[in-house]
């Protein structure tokens, strides 16, 4: 095993996993399907199919080229259309065939374009679902020496990544060099936490059964959030990135292992990705496991399928540290869900003021002062929370973790960081209308002054000495009678 | 007596002095005004009774208008224009109308007749489209003003909530 | 040197104008709800109350008290502020008008501000040199920035407190300043005032 | 899922343990009168919470839980003279709870630190009652019965009316000059020692971080070995500086509250530099004999604008 430098801050926590199980349990199949239409960073994908087509497991369902696409788990029926802002989707009716799309021979890395990639639905399976497309079309201007597969699962419970290296580290493998190839760089390194022995051995075999030269294993410190994406390049290179700083000005392309899976999978046989592992656990979960589940599989049907039949749960998506609750039960599984977490609503204990101990500051992989940005936000002082580096907040929650007084500290920057977001879209928004506006008054004014000078010209014209006058008078009158019988027959056209 | 001549001398020193200052730092145009011009929202929805944003902007640096008078602005309108000018925070006039999420026009391009009346009113050129031929909205640029929708002889413009920007 | 040093010290901490001889107390709460015009505020006073205090020393020395007309002090240091004052409000206006306008009324009421003519008529009993004048009026305005940031930045942080509904605003600021002259009397002794 | 390792009164609690050497070190040096301290400022601390939470039609002990209140009222008895009328730790206390805490909002909200309040207002107010120190337990002789006569009709001559600090003090004002002070002697540096030892468990509980006790130190430290080599005879070494008065309890107890102190790590430095520097120019220069009470509140008054400084940089 090679070792590594830590980030700094941080929270040691208990990694408390899931147990894997072979083979992979498989959610039973469900008569409804709502395959999500939006990914995260705001895109949508548009529909191409109508109520009452019949597509087939795997067939495009909306997006491609520009959009990330979306495709259908099963074959059946489009049952409805959903373009509503926030719950965008389309509903399959399932016929319980199973029919599939064709398989297709393997694709070489070279003979790929982005819209490829595009097409095959790829997104960010570690919970922040950016488009995997757009991040390496990114990456293909950058040129990055090495390529990181994430599969450092901090967040306590989530077992996903240690279940897919169980199952099917041979894809995973393939995965990552085809990716490695496509994006150009010299090597790739699959990180783990140094606390999943398993994975690492079983890796560690699949890869000596291999002829991947270019790939290596290595693992991190098992201290939370090992897993974000700038604390592990901190931890792998040894230099944190600065604010603002990306993996990939430094040439690290990080990608997450679950991804590199769907991506293995697709270029081996043209499978787009329509379903992932999902880790089903919290305290009304009777048997926490880690399952298939195609993509758009309602959220109910898992809570079902482990057995929890308590009333008054809370239901969310992610980990115990960034899990947000769901809204409703009819969510459906997405392609960023790692983890369903099914708890008793348990009475939370109320915060208390912030005596500014520091622990916050301690903890902050960041460096930010979490103390100072609560209190900025607390008096909504937006522009004094972005001096104090309030975008820099990767929102991991570490915070959270060792407040004394118990403070939603992450919450309440969530909320700050996209008033702030909101803020800016205004402030650019009101430049553009202001400029167009500007733009507008300048040539209604010119238009304006052009029309006196105009009638200077002629008023001039006219005043020059009386017989110009008077000839001028005469042109006029004729103009009139003209305009006149212009006037008669083509109307009002002209002004 | 000398002393008061002096007084007097001293006082007419100090006019004098005061004169030549404010020769000398003569204010041309208020700059102050471009600061209020960006706080305000530039919809140019005239709702404020002044026909755009700036004319506003310039009646407020001139103490001639209220600060609530804003309704695209919204309450951080007012907080922000009662800071920048030191003046009290106030609700806003719903003569001038009511703070509501952003909106959008959209053109039923059905039933326009291609008239442009509602293109010359649009205050940030935001539609496009020539005389009998379908008008479209370009909806990156639109403020929802609603200033289209008067002018529309066959009212075939709505307005809908904007998507905004997603967090 | 050591003299120089003394004076600054004991006219901008030892006797701050503000939290020890309570002067100008009127733009100290009035014009420090934030920091970036408080500083502007001091930064305006600074400049009217040095000039001043030399303006007013010159006027005295050289012209008052030879023509033994030390009665029309006061009338003449009034007339001194004023257009000092004016001048400077001239000046901001041309230079930082969100500034001019932040200040909005507590610009032209520098004129009214008691430290100003306290300190002209101060710097008269206690100095005897114009080089010591400019110093005193200087540094007891120096003492007036420092405090009116201090505070400005106080009172920011105060704001999003969970003051007690009968303190908020203005009384707890006021009770904020007695603290802060509770601070300040840590200074006495520390330089002969 | 949100359980930290330690909650806020779990913190004072600590606190509340590392001020227990100091106060056991003083007891054993001045007797019951630090006794009768250490139960009545708590007890007028609590008492005035109790009302002002009251007044606020909230649960009159709903403010007693984070035992805040509790760390600053000990604080403050442990700054009293061990005899004093009864009433002065009771309205010490009462104005450092009153003005000082609740006024801005109670936990975690006030500008200043409550303890210092309570103390620089008593030390403004009643100069003679709060400064006169017995220097040795033997040399007081005083009895649980002292405490309860009189104040004025008590024999002055037991009680040796000076410390370390005012004792220098006097001693320039008249013109002498200073004598190597035996530290050893001293109940104060003992006492300091104790202070000492729990900032040490302070620190290493990581309750506090040690930028403002090193830079505070450091800064006394300095100031006095520049002027202890410049004159030797009209200033006292750095080991008495830092060993007398208040200066330790100051530099792990007091500055830093963190409350009252700045957030970002360089403006604490700053902040106990401040300081460090401040209580050298008071004790020396100063009309206090001691001047940590007053550098605390001005560099506290400070903090907000250092923060603002320092904003954004980490």
């Amino acid at each position: 095993m090679k070792e590594t430098s830590v980030f700094s801050g941080g929270v040691r926590l208990e990694p408390n996993k899931v147990a894997t199980q072979l083979p992979t349990p498989q959610l039973p199949p469900q008569p409804l399907y709502a395959v999500p239409l939006n990914t995260r960073g705001g895109q949508f994908a548009e529909p191409r199919v109508q109520v009452g087509d019949a597509v087939l497991g795997g067939q495009l369902i909306a997006g491609a080229r520009s959009k990330v696409g979306a495709h259908s788990p099963v074959s059946g029926l489009v049952k409805s259309v959903q373009t509503e802002n926030n719950k965008a989707c389309i509903v399959i009716e399932a016929d319980g065939l199973q029919q599939k799309i064709p398989a297709r021979p393997p694709v070489h890395p070279a003979s790929v374009s982005i819209d490829d990639l595009r097409e095959a639905g790829l997104t960010g399976m570690g919970g922040a679902g950016f488009p995997t497309a757009d991040k390496l079309q990114a990456a293909g201007l950058n040129k990055p020496k090495m390529l990181l597969i994430n599969a450092v699962e901090c967040e306590p419970l989530i077992s996903c990544d240690a279940q897919l290296i169980a199952e099917d580290a041979k894809t995973i493998l393939f995965g990552a060099d085809w990716l490695r190839q496509f994006s150009g760089a010299y090597h790739c390194q699959i990180v783990l936490e140094d606390h999943s022995v398993d994975s690492h051995k079983i890796l560690t075999t699949a890869l000596s059964d291999s002829d991947f030269d270019a790939i290596s294993i290595s693992t991190v410190p098992t201290r939370y959030p090992a897993g974000s994406e700038r604390q592990l390049v901190h931890a792998i290179t040894g230099t944190a990135l600065l604010p603002g700083e990306r993996p990939l000005d430094k040439g690290v392309l990080v990608q997450n292992i679950g991804t590199v899976h769907a991506l293995g999978h697709w270029a081996q046989d043209g499978t787009p990705l329509t379903k992932r592992l999902v880790t089903v656990a919290g305290n009304a979960c009777p048997t926490p496991q880690t399952l298939w589940c195609p993509i758009g599989t309602p959220v109910a049907a898992l809570v079902e399928y482990v057995g929890a039949t308590e009333k008054n749960v809370d239901l969310f998506q992610g980990g115990p540290v960034m899990g947000q609750p769901l809204s409703d039960a009819t969510a459906a599984v997405s392609k960023h869900m790692q983890c369903l977490r099914i708890e008793i609503e348990a009475k939370k204990p109320e915060a208390i003021a912030c005596i500014r101990c520091g622990d916050c500051a301690e903890a902050c992989p960041e460096h930010l002062l979490p103390q100072q940005l609560h209190w900025q936000l607390q008096g909504d002082n937006l522009p004094g929370a972005q001096a104090e580096r309030l975008p820099d907040c990767i929102l991991c929650g570490c915070c959270d973790l060792v407040c004394p007084s118990l403070i939603p500290l992450s919450k309440q920057f969530a909320a700050g960081k996209s008033a702030l977001r909101l803020r800016q879209h205004t402030e650019l928004r009101a430049a553009k209308a202001k400029t167009r506006f500007d733009a507008r008054e300048l040539r209604l004014e010119e238009k304006e002054r052009e029309r006196q000078e105009r009638m200077k010209k002629r008023k001039a014209g006219t005043a020059k000495t009386d017989k110009q006058k008077a000839v001028a008078e005469a042109m006029a009158r004729a103009r009139a009678k003209r305009a006149e019988k212009a006037g008669t027959s083509k109307g009002d056209k002209d002004e | 007596m000398i002393a008061a001549l002096c007084f007097a001398l001293l006082c007419a020193l100090a006019g004098f002095l005061l004169w030549m200052a404010s020769r000398r730092f003569a204010v041309k145009g208020n700059p102050l005004v471009d600061e209020i011009d960006a706080i305000l929202p530039q919809t140019q929805c005239a709702q404020c009774n002044y026909p755009g944003c700036r004319p506003y902007a310039e009646a407020l640096a001139n103490g001639e208008a209220e600060i609530n008078q804003c309704p695209p602005g919204g309450e951080s309108g007012v907080r922000a224009l009662a800071e920048l000018l030191g003046r009290e925070v106030i609700p806003l006039n719903v003569e001038h109308g009511e703070a509501k999420v952003p909106h959008l026009a959209i053109i039923d391009e059905a039933v326009c007749i291609g008239c442009t009346k509602c293109i010359q009113a649009c205050p940030v050129d935001a539609i496009l489209g020539a005389a009998k031929l379908m008008h479209t909205v370009i909806a990156d640029e639109c403020t929802g003003c609603e200033l289209c929708l008067p002018p529309c002889p066959v009212d075939c413009i709505e307005m809908v909530p904007a998507t905004g920007v997603q967090p | 040197m050591s003299e120089l040093a003394l004076t600054l010290l004991a006219t901008s901490l030892v006797n701050n104008v503000v939290l020890v001889q309570f002067l100008g107390l009127c733009p100290f709460v009035g014009v420090s709800k934030r920091l970036e015009t408080a500083l502007g505020m001091g930064l305006a006073t600074t400049f009217v109350l040095t000039l001043s205090s030399v303006c007013g020393y010159l006027l005295h020395t050289y012209l008052l008290a030879p023509l033994d007309a030390i009665w029309l002090r006061t009338v003449s240091f009034i007339v001194v502020i004023a257009v000092v004052v004016q001048f400077t409000e001239m000046a901001l206006r041309k230079t930082s008008p969100v500034l001019y306008n932040l200040l909005g009324i507590f610009l032209p009421l520098i004129t009214t501000n008691c430290a100003v003519l306290g300190v002209a008529l101060l710097v008269l009993q206690k100095q005897t040199s114009l080089f010591g004048a400019a110093l005193y009026g200087f540094g007891s305005a120096l003492g007036f920035t420092l405090v009116l940031v201090l505070f400005a930045a106080l009172r920011e942080r105060i704001e999003t407190s969970d003051v007690p509904a009968p303190f908020k605003g203005s009384a707890i600021a006021l009770v904020t300043a007695g603290l802060m002259s509770l601070a300040f009397m840590g200074f006495a002794g520390l330089a002969p005032v | 899922m949100n359980s930290p390792t330690r909650k806020t009164h779990q913190v004072m609690n600590e606190v509340l343990l590392a001020c227990l050497p100091a106060a056991l070190m003083s007891v054993w040096f001045y007797g019951p009168g630090i006794v009768l301290n250490l139960i009545l400022a708590p007890l007028s601390a609590l008492a005035c919470e109790a009302v002002v939470s009251t007044m606020r039609g909230r649960p009159p002990m709903s403010t007693w839980a984070d035992r805040s209140t509790l760390v600053a009222a000990i604080l403050l008895a442990l700054s009293i003279p061990p005899i004093v009328p009864l009433w002065l730790p009771v309205i010490g206390a009462a104005i450092a709870v009153v003005v000082g805490k609740q006024l801005y909002g109670g936990l975690g909200q006030n500008p200043f630190n409550p303890a210092m309040v309570g103390y620089a207002a008593l030390l403004v107010s009643f100069p003679l009652e709060t400064s006169l120190w017995p220097t040795q337990w033997s040399e007081t002789g005083l009895t649980v019965t002292d405490l309860f006569t009189d104040y004025n009709t008590l024999p002055w001559d037991a009680i040796s009316s000076a410390t370390v600090l005012d004792a220098n003090n006097t001693t320039l004002r008249a013109g002498g000059e200073l004598r190597p002070n035996d530290l050893i002697a001293q109940p104060a540096s003992w006492i300091a020692f104790a202070w000492l030892l729990g900032g040490a468990w302070l620190l290493k509980r990581s309750i506090i971080s040690w930028h403002i006790p090193a830079s505070l130190l450091l800064a006394v430290a300095f100031m006095a070995s520049v002027f202890y080599l410049v004159d030797a005879t009209r200033y006292a070494s750095p080991l008495t500086h830092v060993f007398s008065g208040a200066c330790v309890m100051g530099a792990f107890f007091i500055a830093t509250d963190p409350v009252s102190a700045p957030a970002h790590r360089r403006a604490r430095i700053v902040f106990g530099l401040g300081i460090g520097v401040l209580i050298y120019v008071i004790r020396s220069w100063g009309s206090f004999p001691d001047g940590v009470a007053f550098a605390v509140l001005l560099m506290n008054l400070a903090a907000p604008a250092l923060d603002h400084l320092y904003r954004g940089r980490s």
